[in-house]
């Protein structure tokens, strides 16, 4: 039978973005991040760069490797192909940097995105877009402060990464109240759930609960209601759930670092260098978050989640 | 089940064996023991950790419904990588079938079954055609399912998780059957509980009770005497991907109705939390050997552990650690005794 | 069924029934190992067919294509008549043709009664509770062994811990309580003891008289005279020879066996070192 | 190697057999077959394949490294679950040995080939002793590894990443003997291919030419008739999980060497690319068979494949899909060439 | 090596030297089974004991704890007089016991010359060059075997390819070139042909010539008496019975084990069966 409510059938028919087309010659450009398997963050980022490359008459070569000597080659093979540019992020900014400076060596221009920006021009990349990981964690950390919020736990999903252990430390530089870390398995939500539940259940003082995608975001707030705890839930990142989470106040805020713009931005911005040897940002890290978002743009940014550019 | 027959009880060249060295002599009973031994360590080190039994329990229980199939395949004799991604595909099927008809989720959730034991069918079909190793077969749908769970998502819905089906037609009387919350006293058992529970029934009954379950066994305690007496050894090894397909339907769907959106990378990895709690709970990895109840109680000191790290709020960091080494202290207790049964008996 | 015939008939009637199964002009290949080429064989009802041969003359194989376990490359096999090629064991179980392994004989981490009605489980129950009818598998795996000269201490111990010859009587005894028109026999007893060989020989004389086609295999001379009816010998993978009992004596068969006149001298020599050694030193070998 | 002896040759038992058939019939060989498939397939479709075949040779390389002793390994019958996170803990070491005590690397070095092998021996040390399955035991030690190498780390450099030592004394000589590129034409070799070289000639020889090689391929064959004809089971299989370890060295010193900072938490999920690479190249899970140039072409084609749909550039959400897919087709037709030339000959 | 007799002091001499192994009240549990209570065996140089009884008797079990692939429960286990617990078989090799087990020959999946030697290559070279003599390896297991009355087309074949026979034959033809001092054989003719066996029985003759110990395990009464000194007689787990050869006829022998006078009526009426029935039919077996 049919369902009568929700569905593909309730969806609004959304406008396609994006007019014109560029009339300049085709370039073909390679974008090689850090991101894991069907990551909702890095999906974003990815339909950025193919507007932009849509627009401008880009072919986009978009490859992923989580590994650090992965991503790495990744990049070398780019250069093999010799593209006419590279995305490239720097999360493992050792790890990238002999890649990096031989893709430049090569002469092609290299963006870079994401976190990193430290690194960025040392490496000779051109310019950079993105956002801190630290410098987000702090913005939560202030925020919680000014929730007036003691204690809260801080979910790692995959242990060892980088940019989320920054993200941790992030929240604790600036959080007046105590910061505790937990491991949960990213890729298992229900095993997520039992752990944050456990948690919350072991430590019933914890008054907020930071989540550092928005996936976890809802395995934690699944977790509050079972655990019967009052902890206002914090989290990176957007998609879909959270913003309905953000609109009935289940999730109190989030941290949106806007990937779209890092991805359209390091496409058109090699576009531009190609063109007109513009450099957005003259050279310097154009930051593009954190912003904070709550439950009051929650209905307004609801129609650009569910198409995956917010 | 194990009581001798007949004037065998006379025989002289029976020593006298007490009851309690009988039952350690079970595959399951004797994992019971690295099972009490964890229960009781933390209930002794962790303050929470006997009264949230409930949250335990739900955490044994979402391994546990797929470890008591994988642990059937095991003793059959073959292997399984595609398990975790399987359960995630199963969950991206109902919910994308789903939404896009804009059809009654019910309709996903028999079109997901369909399509589930389809690919535990090709598994099984692939395995006795080509004569190839199980673990290369499924280590094939392994990437396969990893890679069509993301790129069908996203050639579907745009993005790399599902759209929210929570607010469609017959979501929540699917919820009531695969996800729902039963507050018993103080506990709130979740419906997998049950689920779990049927299943270890059902599997330990075919195991020890049916025809089907000496075929398992034959299969994987050696194959080409199994053939050469006459066991179909195809139907049997197909048989036991499509209950590893079941399994991983009804994991499937409660992660679809606990959570309304499946993210398509989710499930990765968790095929060896699977195998584990077989091994575990006493599963031979090369077949032959082991039962339902053993894996049950594989799950049992998993989901433990896992939680019970937490309850006792041990540094975060270390957790990997800490669970490896209760795993391997609770495996080695239980077959330290069952060694001095044997010995002492 | 249909033409099946008695034992009378076969014993009476010159007139040939078809055979329970034949054999044509059969060849095998393991790669590039030719393990038999152009071998003939019948069984018919009431007769018990003996395959002789020295060992890796292509014995096993012989049985194992009629065993329906391996296909053969050339020849043709007809089972009551009709040719056939039999798709796994299963299907030859099905036409009624039971086989014990020289050594694929059994599971070893079940439970002895599980192994014995391996593939052919008794049922009870119906629909979703039709189940295996334990209490009569134990009791008729128990009984069965007993009839052998085996008695177990426990059903449930798993087969591997049996020894090699109560191992041996469980696919004896298996073969034997469901051989239904041919029965097929690898070294039955290589393995058992004088009084377990004994019933094992009682059985196969009673198992022709019932009217069964039955095809052993031995090493032992004595044995296969005590009961065959017809020789088969093989040698390095062809037919050496094929002789009804009549045409042939026990030392006859012996000495074919042996592998011809060429060895006769070295079995006469061993028979004479032990006696002709013997008397010399016993007095030396009392007890200590 | 496979002529027969003296008078054998006339033998009216063989058929005679060309030498096409009989090198299809060993493991390795037969292996060879997929992986030129791969290799003529990517050349077609992939424009730049070929002429980066450095790069390609490097990927296959790092596989390549620890898929030869993994091969070893299950040859000998067991399993080892631990040996992705080991080649990080291994870099960890030498790292942290080097910064904290501001010494020469080469002490790190040399320290961390200590720890690796002593976890090697835990490996195989417990395995023995207690008669546990070795998927159980590696995969505590795995677990207990994941959790040691984050929690040492944050422990010792306060992040989960260690501290550059790329301009201590002693790093630049270590590079180039782990981590150099030597350019041959146009290409720019990696010296990892040149140290997987060197592992596939060592264990080759020790496989088929050294008393220890016999007893691998007898312990894992038959560990019961091997104990029984004296061979040292409980040594050899030891070594075997030594052996591992001085690959994770090699491995984990090369990841250092590269990049002068280690990331605590990869290596994870690496341990099934280096068995599945050594079943692709024709080693049994079940012990007892299989080769080292098996267990190197294995990688090869893992290797190729990964590189070629990049090349390729086909759509990288479907990336897995298309590795799964093609590393299926070419054990596939393998199995199916060698199939046919045995049934041929 | 100081003490050990040559076969003419074991000969001449009544003194006793110690014997090359000796068991002394052995028994041995599996969990609840007793497989062995009380068992005492002496091996003695140039002289073969024979080990008897019925299936499952505890022969194996005996003969594992002497290899050193068990370890008894109770009792005592002397090598040269010395009482010994025996970590391994390969600490058994070492003190010169080599042994041919009925059930755990070899490793199916390896070449047939690496089976050969498994446990004892030999190697040339020194150092890191030292490896194993493969040309050696392969020579001697291809004379060796065709010694047996075994011509293999191709040492290479994977041993589980070979026929039961031959698979035995290369297990007691590994023994024999390795055995030092005492050779242990389970049941080892089981499988053989009329030739193998005569070969294998000559070799026995032979070892125990030399000076050897040799344990022998078998069902067949003939082949025993062929070769034993010695006879021990197990039954359920115990001894039944020890008798020099000069002390037992072939007859007694055969009766003791097929398990005494209550069985003798069994075995003659299987030898009368057939024997009365064949000449009532045998005009309608004629060949087809
Ligand atoms: N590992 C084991 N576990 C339990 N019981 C065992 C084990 N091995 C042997 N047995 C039992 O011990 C008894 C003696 O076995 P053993 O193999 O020694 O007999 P055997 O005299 O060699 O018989 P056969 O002539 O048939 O080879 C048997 O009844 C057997 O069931
Ligand atoms: N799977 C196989 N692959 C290759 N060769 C084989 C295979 N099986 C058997 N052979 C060879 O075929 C020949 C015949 O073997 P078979 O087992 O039929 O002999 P047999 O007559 O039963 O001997 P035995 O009396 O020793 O049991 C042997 O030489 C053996 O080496
Ligand atoms: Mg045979
Ligand atoms: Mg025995």
């Amino acid at each position: 039978g049919c369902s009568s409510s929700g569905g593909k059938g309730s969806e609004d028919k959304a406008e396609e973005t994006g007019g014109g087309k560029a009339n300049t010659a085709r370039m073909t450009i390679a974008m090689v991040t850090h991101s894991g398997q069907g990551d909702t963050f890095w999906d974003i980022v990815k339909n950025g760069a193919e507007v932009a490359a849509g627009k401008d008459n880009v072919k986009l070569l978009y490859t992923n490797d989580d590994k650090a000597d992965g991503q790495a080659q990744l990049v070398e093979q780019a250069v093999n192909q010799k593209v006419d540019g590279i995305i490239v992020t720097l999360a493992k900014p050792d790890a990238m940097k002999a890649a990096v400076e031989k893709a430049v060596a090569a002469g092609i221009p290299v963006m870079t995105i994401n976190s990193g920006s430290q690194f960025s021009k040392e490496f000779g990349a051109l310019a950079h877009f993105g956002q801190e990981e630290s410098v987000a964690g702090e913005a939560v950390g202030e925020q919680l402060n000014e929730d007036g919020r003691k204690k809260a736990i801080c979910l790692i999903h995959e242990q060892g990464n980088v940019s989320l252990e920054e993200r941790c430390a992030g929240v604790k530089k600036t959080f007046k109240g105590e910061v505790e870390n937990v491991q949960v398995e990213g890729t298992n939500r229900p095993g997520v759930e039992a752990a944050v539940e456990a948690k919350l259940t072991a430590a019933k003082d914890t008054d907020a609960i930071v989540a550092l995608n928005a996936d976890i975001a809802s395995a934690a707030a699944k977790a509050k209601e079972g655990a019967g705890s009052e902890a206002e839930i914090a989290t990176f990142d957007l998609n879909s759930d959270v913003v309905a989470r953000l609109a009935s106040d289940e999730v109190a805020f989030a941290v949106d670092q806007q990937p779209y713009l890092q991805g359209y931005l390091a496409v058109d911005g090699l576009w531009l260098h190609k063109q007109n040897l513009n450099v957005i940002g003259g050279g310097r890290p154009v930051l593009t978050g954190p912003a904070i978002v709550t439950g009051d743009d929650a209905e307004a940014l609801k129609k650009f989640t569910d198409r995956a550019t917010r | 089940m194990s009581t001798t027959l007949t004037k065998a009880a006379g025989d002289e060249r029976l020593v006298h064996r007490p009851l309690a060295g009988r039952l350690l002599s079970r595959p399951e009973l004797g994992s019971v023991i690295g099972a009490i031994a964890v229960l009781v360590f933390f209930s002794a080190t962790a303050d929470s950790f006997l009264s949230s039994m409930d949250t335990v329990l739900y955490a044994a229980s979402t391994i546990g419904i797929m470890a008591v199939p994988v642990a059937l395949l095991m003793i059959g004799g073959e292997f399984d990588l595609s398990a975790g991604v399987l359960v995630t595909a199963s969950a991206l099927v109902s919910s994308m079938v789903s939404y896009q008809l804009t059809a009654n989720v019910w309709t996903g959730v028999l079109v997901s079954l369909l399509v589930t034991l389809a690919i535990g069918f090709f598994n099984g079909y692939l395995l006795v055609r080509t004569g190839l190793p199980s673990f290369i077969v499924t280590l094939g749908t392994f990437l396969m399912l990893q890679g069509a769970n993301v790129g069908v998502t996203k050639l579907v819905d745009d993005t790399v998780s599902t759209k929210s089906i929570t607010d469609m037609q017959g979501f929540s009387s699917a919820r009531s059957v695969f996800a729902s919350t039963l507050g018993i006293g103080s506990w709130d058992l979740k419906v997998t509980i049950l689920w779990w529970i049927g299943l270890v029934a059902l599997a330990t009954w075919i195991l020890l009770r049916t025809r089907a379950g000496n075929w398992i066994l034959a299969v994987g305690g050696g194959e080409d005497a199994a053939r050469a007496v006459g066991v179909p050894v195809h139907r049997t090894k197909i048989g036991l991907y499509l209950g590893v397909a079941v399994g991983a339907w009804i994991s499937g769907q409660h992660l679809l109705f606990s959570f309304g959106v499946i993210q398509s990378g989710e499930g990765r990895g968790l095929e060896l939390h699977y195998i584990a709690a077989a091994v575990i709970g006493g599963c031979l990895l090369t077949g032959g050997y082991g039962s339902a109840v053993g894996a049950a109680v594989g799950a049992m000191i998993f989901g433990m552990t896992k939680q019970g790290i937490v309850y006792a709020q041990w540094d975060a960091d270390w957790f990997w650690f800490f669970l490896g080494a209760m795993l391997l202290l609770a495996t080695l207790l239980n077959a330290w005794v069952r060694k001095r049964a044997e010995a002492a008996k | 069924m249909t033409s099946r015939p008695t034992p009378a008939a076969a014993g009476a009637a010159t007139a040939q029934p078809a055979p329970l199964a034949e054999l044509r002009g059969i060849s095998k290949f393991y790669g590039s190992i030719r393990a038999l080429e152009g071998v003939s064989l019948r069984v018919d009802a009431g007769q018990v067919t003996c395959v002789l041969g020295d060992n890796g003359a292509g014995k096993s194989t012989l049985i194992k294509i009629i065993a329906g376990l391996h296909r053969h490359d050339a020849g043709d096999l007809l089972i009551e008549g009709e040719p056939t090629r039999l798709a796994s064991p299963r299907d030859a179980l099905a036409r009624g043709i039971a086989t014990v392994y020289q050594d694929l004989a059994v599971v070893p981490l079940m439970p002895v009664w599980r192994n014995f009605f391996l593939g052919s489980e008794p049922t009870k129950g119906a629909g979703p509770l039709r189940r295996m009818d334990v209490g009569l598998m134990r009791a008729t795996t128990h009984r069965e062994l007993l009839r052998m000269g085996i008695d177990l201490r426990d059903v449930d111990q798993p087969i591997g811990t049996l020894s090699g010859g109560e191992r041996q009587c469980v696919a004896i005894a298996r073969a034997m309580y469901f051989g239904a028109k041919v029965l097929v026999l690898d070294e039955p007893t290589a393995a058992l003891g004088v009084k377990q060989s004994g019933v094992v020989l009682k059985y196969v004389a009673a198992a022709r008289d019932a009217g069964l086609g039955v095809v052993l295999i031995t090493h032992n001379p004595h044995h296969a005279y005590l009961v065959g009816d017809r020789f088969v010998l093989l040698k390095r993978g062809v037919m050496a020879g094929s002789h009804a009992r009549s045409e042939i004596a026990l030392d006859d068969l012996i000495r074919d066996m042996a592998g011809g006149g060429e060895l006769e001298q070295l079995s006469h020599e061993l028979e004479r070192i032990p006696p002709t050694e013997a008397p010399a030193v016993p007095a030396a070998r009392t007890e200590g």
